[in-house]
């Protein structure tokens, strides 16, 4: 199936859920609230027309300082702004990160059977805690939602042990979240450096 | 005591003295630094968990006892084994029916899955 | 040793330490791409076992000289320490590629930045990773550690040896 | 998981304890930095609960803080055994960002360079797998074949291991001359190693008993479990992301995939050994089909000089030596000639480095280098999110790329295929005996780099 298809499936049959979508890239991407993302899995994963039985990742974006970051431009003091813009032009341009949440947990689906994919892209705001987890249905789940969780401080509802995977238990803080500095180290032993 | 048996000793007690000169020897000149870190337990790094104190599996037990049952019937063949020429065929059929016997007892042990290692 | 080295003491001094030189045990603490360098080190082309170093022993016990391998996380480093303590005396610690030494290019919040502010390092060995010559030449120069420690009875007993190390 | 449990089964009555091994981070097995506490009974294993993290370098944080061409080091050590494939894999995403599209013979330079990293993959881990098994010899043979195919890496770019030679829109130089011919040498010895294995192991009474029947795990579980590549493949499943969703050249190039059926650890085995028969296949048919190679620079006008000499004769002020020659690069030169650069780099000005000859030869090619090569300038993609997967060594290796616009990119997203392979590791575990987790592990493969990234 092609991509709009791909979007027309899932938007006929949760109308209310998907707020937006596009397929920037030849990527079909479907925007979804928060409360719908159990039912959406659900609906991909048995769906016969999707069958999208390999969740191939689960990831998390933080959007808080997207566009912020000014580029470093050698010239950054005198702030004149460099002609011709180095900016390689787009003529189908991306709609912008999706908006109603500071994290966007994206998941990527594939179909082995239609060889077709999808992209889940599901805002979340801090601290929240009714973003259900999809482990039931694929258990690679399990981790990837345990790495979001260690990275990124998302939590998920159902989880079967949500713990930290890749730091370790003594790491206070989400270390991939913008505003944790690169080189802010808690080093269990020997000294700060 | 014949002359074999003088060099049996002898090698018994060559063996005994080399052997434990070397651990004395070890014991004495090697230098000790005994620190808490060094006398813990190796667990691949991290801090001992879970040494087992209570009993071991039944199945390590079972394959022990077979193991020696069938080593000691082993043990009885050397004797034979030197006498071989003048016992002739007596000691033969006697050694047979000796096998013969552990050999239904091992046939009964392999029947029952006590050499499986589940 | 602390009196004057007399002949017969220097004589069995080197003796210990050419004994000792060749006769390598070395623990690989492996962990990240300078892994396979080490592999490439070890293996038939570039042969370590030339050196007497050839016997990878993974127990702390039986092991003189402690590899360490490729990088170096925060959360190895108590497993790390762990494992130097309890390697029997006398021993010698090698810093295996940059990310040993100084921490390579993994400058963020999950990385140690060189081993040598977790434990004493007899050598390092730059390179990320190293070729298998220059691991050859840091195995040499820790020979020549070996050899003139023990003729020049400068072998530091472990109680010289600083414990806790403020860089 | 509490320690005492009766016994199940006849002898309920008999109360063993069940026995915590903690086989950790500094084992061989679990080559270094993977730990797992299994609780045993007797050899059984009842559970296990493994523990990752022990390499997590913070490539995804590092990434953010580098610009686009700065993060290719970091790729080459993801999957530290096949190096190149995270190379073309980061690429291909950053250009499918772009949308910038490379020249054919670049395609084809980018496929045979992956495939021969594909080979020094499987080779590294079918060694490693045999020698935890006793198989010693095997894994001598297997390192010795991998130096044949390091020193064609070397050849290619420079470096054995760490050799971050792809650049976005291209490839740093193209192949030296007549590469072919030793690359067909080193498939000979390796074609050798790999008989050699394969009399050695494959029917080997015990590598086949430890292997056969071991690790098994159904097609279903292996796709719920997000598990790609030989592992799946081995279960019978066909998915192999060169034919089922082709880049590259993999469309053109036949070759088969090699497809096991009951999933245990000798089917990953012999599906790993056919696989690096059909690199060699597509490694070798590639050559054939490439695009003409580049002629030899001849400058139409002026006499040529080295680029090093003219630079070295300019800062010596000698203007008459250098007026009117023109800068000859060799060809694996970084950027390489004007007439290499052609067929090896994309034509966008924005995203990939004049050949040397304008870089020294005009302004023109001065200020793009300039612009591309000083701190803030860089390739700046426009904005937007990207996903592409590649076919890694070990399955399915996918860049998620997100840009707004800036010099660096603002979230790099690597999803490992043996970070899926390892969530089910606990599951293939349980229920083995202890003996079995050494030949399920070394066929899971687990790359640290990968892993905890």
């Amino acid at each position: 199936m092609n991509t709009t298809d791909l979007i027309d499936a899932v938007k006929t049959r949760f109308p209310d859920a998907v707020t937006a979508s596009h397929d920037f890239r030849g990527d079909a991407t479907v925007i979804l609230q928060r409360h719908a993302v159990l039912e959406v899995a659900q609906f991909l994963k048995d769906e016969p027309v999707l069958a999208m039985n390999l969740l191939v990742d689960l990831s998390v974006v933080d959007y808080s300082t997207f566009g912020e970051q000014a580029s470093r431009a050698f010239f950054a003091s005198s702030g004149v702004p460099l002609k011709p813009s180095p900016l390689i032009e787009d003529e189908a341009p991306w709609p912008g990160p999706p908006e109603g949440g500071r994290f966007a947990v994206v998941y990527h689906f594939y179909s082995t059977g239609h060889k077709h994919r999808l992209r889940l892209v599901v805002p979340v705001e801090e601290g929240v805690d009714d973003l259900d987890s999809v482990t039931t249905l694929w258990p690679v789940a399990d981790w990837l939602e345990r790495e979001a969780w260690d990275m990124f401080g998302v939590s998920f509802r159902g989880h079967p042990n949500l713990k930290r995977i890749l730091m370790y238990e003594g790491f206070e803080g989400h270390p991939l979240r913008k505003d944790y500095p690169v080189n802010k180290r808690q080093p269990l032993i020997g000294p700060l450096n | 005591m014949t002359a074999e048996h003088t060099g049996i000793g002898v090698a018994l007690v060559l063996a005994g003295v080399i052997a434990g000169g070397m651990v004395v020897l070890a014991s004495i000149l090697g230098k000790k630094y005994p620190t808490p870190g060094k006398l813990a337990p190796f667990e691949c790094g991290n801090e001992p968990i879970g040494l087992p104190m209570g009993q071991l599996a039944v199945k390590f037990y079972m394959t022990a006892i077979l193991f020696i049952l069938f080593d000691v019937e082993l043990v009885f063949l050397y004797p034979w084994a030197v006498l071989y020429r003048d016992l002739g065929v007596l000691g033969l059929t006697e050694m047979f029916i000796f096998l013969g016997v552990l050999l239904v007892g091992f046939v009964y042990a392999w029947d029952n899955g006590a050499l499986e290692w589940k | 040793m602390s009196k004057e080295p007399s002949f017969f003491t220097t004589r069995l001094g080197d003796a210990i330490g050419w004994a000792r030189k060749f006769s390598i045990f070395q623990y690989p603490f492996v962990t990240a791409c300078c892994g396979m360098e080490y592999m490439a080190t070890a293996c038939s082309h570039y042969d370590v076992d030339r050196f007497g170093a050839g016997f990878p022993r993974f127990s702390p016990r039986q092991a003189d000289v402690l590899f360490v391998v490729g990088t170096i996380s925060h959360k190895m480093a108590p497993v790390l320490t762990q494992i130097h303590d309890q390697m029997a005396e006398p021993k010698w610690v090698v810093a295996f590629g940059v990310c040993t030494c100084t921490g390579g290019f993994y400058d963020n919040y999950a990385t140690v930045m060189g081993i040598d502010t977790i434990m004493p390092v007899d050598v390092y060995i730059p390179g990320c990773p190293p070729r298998p010559e220059f691991v050859l030449d840091g195995l040499m120069k820790l020979q020549d550690k070996i050899q003139d420690e023990h003729s020049s009875g400068k072998r530091p007993a472990p109680e010289a040896r600083p414990d806790s190390l403020e860089v | 998981m509490d320690a005492t449990t009766t016994q199940a089964g006849g002898s309920a009555n008999l109360e063993t304890r069940d026995m915590m091994l903690n086989i950790g981070p500094a084992h061989p097995a679990m080559h270094g930095i993977i730990r797992v506490v299994a609780k045993l009974d007797g050899e059984q294993i009842e559970a296990a609960d493994v523990d990752i993290g022990y390499l997590h370098r913070g490539f995804e944080k590092m990434s953010e803080n580098v610009d686009f061409n700065g993060v290719m080091p970091y790729t080459d050590r993801l999957n530290y055994v096949s190096p190149l494939i995270n190379n073309v894999g980061y690429c291909m995403a950053v250009e499918k960002l772009i949308g910038l599209q490379v020249p054919e013979r670049c395609h084809y330079i980018r496929v045979i360079v992956s495939e021969i990293s594909r080979i020094t993959d499987h080779l590294t881990c079918v060694g490693a797998a045999a020698m935890e098994l006793g198989a010693f010899t095997v894994f001598l043979y297997m390192i010795k074949a991998r130096e044949y195919l390091w020193e064609l890496v070397e050849k290619v770019t420079g470096a054995r291991l760490t050799v971050s030679y792809c650049r976005i829109g291209g490839v740093k130089a193209d192949l030296p001359d007549e590469f072919a011919g030793p690359c067909a040498e080193a498939f000979k010895e390796t074609r050798k190693v790999i008989a050699e294995a394969h009399s050695l192991l494959t029917r080997n009474r015990i590598f086949v008993d430890r292997m056969e029947g071991t690790g098994v795990i159904s097609q279903e579980d292996a796709i719920a479990y997000g598990i790609t590549g030989p592992f799946l493949r081995s279960t019978g499943s066909e998915y192999d992301v060169r034919k089922d969703c082709p880049y590259a050249v993999y469309d053109q190039i036949d070759f088969d995939v090699a497809v096991g059926s009951k999933g245990d650890n000798m089917d990953r085995y012999l599906v790993r050994m056919e696989e690096m028969e059909q690199s060699m296949r597509i490694v070798e048919a590639a050559f054939e089909q490439m695009p003409g190679g580049p002629v030899l620079v001849n400058p139409e006008t002026g006499r040529p000089i080295s680029a090093s000499e003219m630079v070295d004769l300019a800062k010596l002020g000698d203007i008459d030596a250098v007026a009117g020659g023109c800068a000859v690069t060799g060809p694996t030169l970084d950027g390489a000639g004007r007439d290499e650069h052609s067929s090896i780099a994309t034509d966008e000005k924005r995203a990939f480095l004049p050949p040397k000859e304008d870089t020294y030869g005009n302004i023109e090619g001065l200020m793009r280098q300039f612009k591309l090569v000083m701190h803030g300038h860089g390739v700046r993609p426009p904005v937007g999110e990207a996903y592409f997967p590649v076919e890694g060594a070990n399955g399915e290796l996918g860049f998620y790329v997100v840009s707004d616009g800036a010099g660096y990119a603002y979230r790099v997203r690597v999803r490992g295929p043996c970070f899926a392979i390892m969530t089910a590791l606990s599951k293939l575990l349980v229920g083995g005996s202890l003996a079995d987790m050494t030949p399920t592990f070394g066929s899971v493969n687990m790359i640290g780099g990968e892993l905890d990234r």
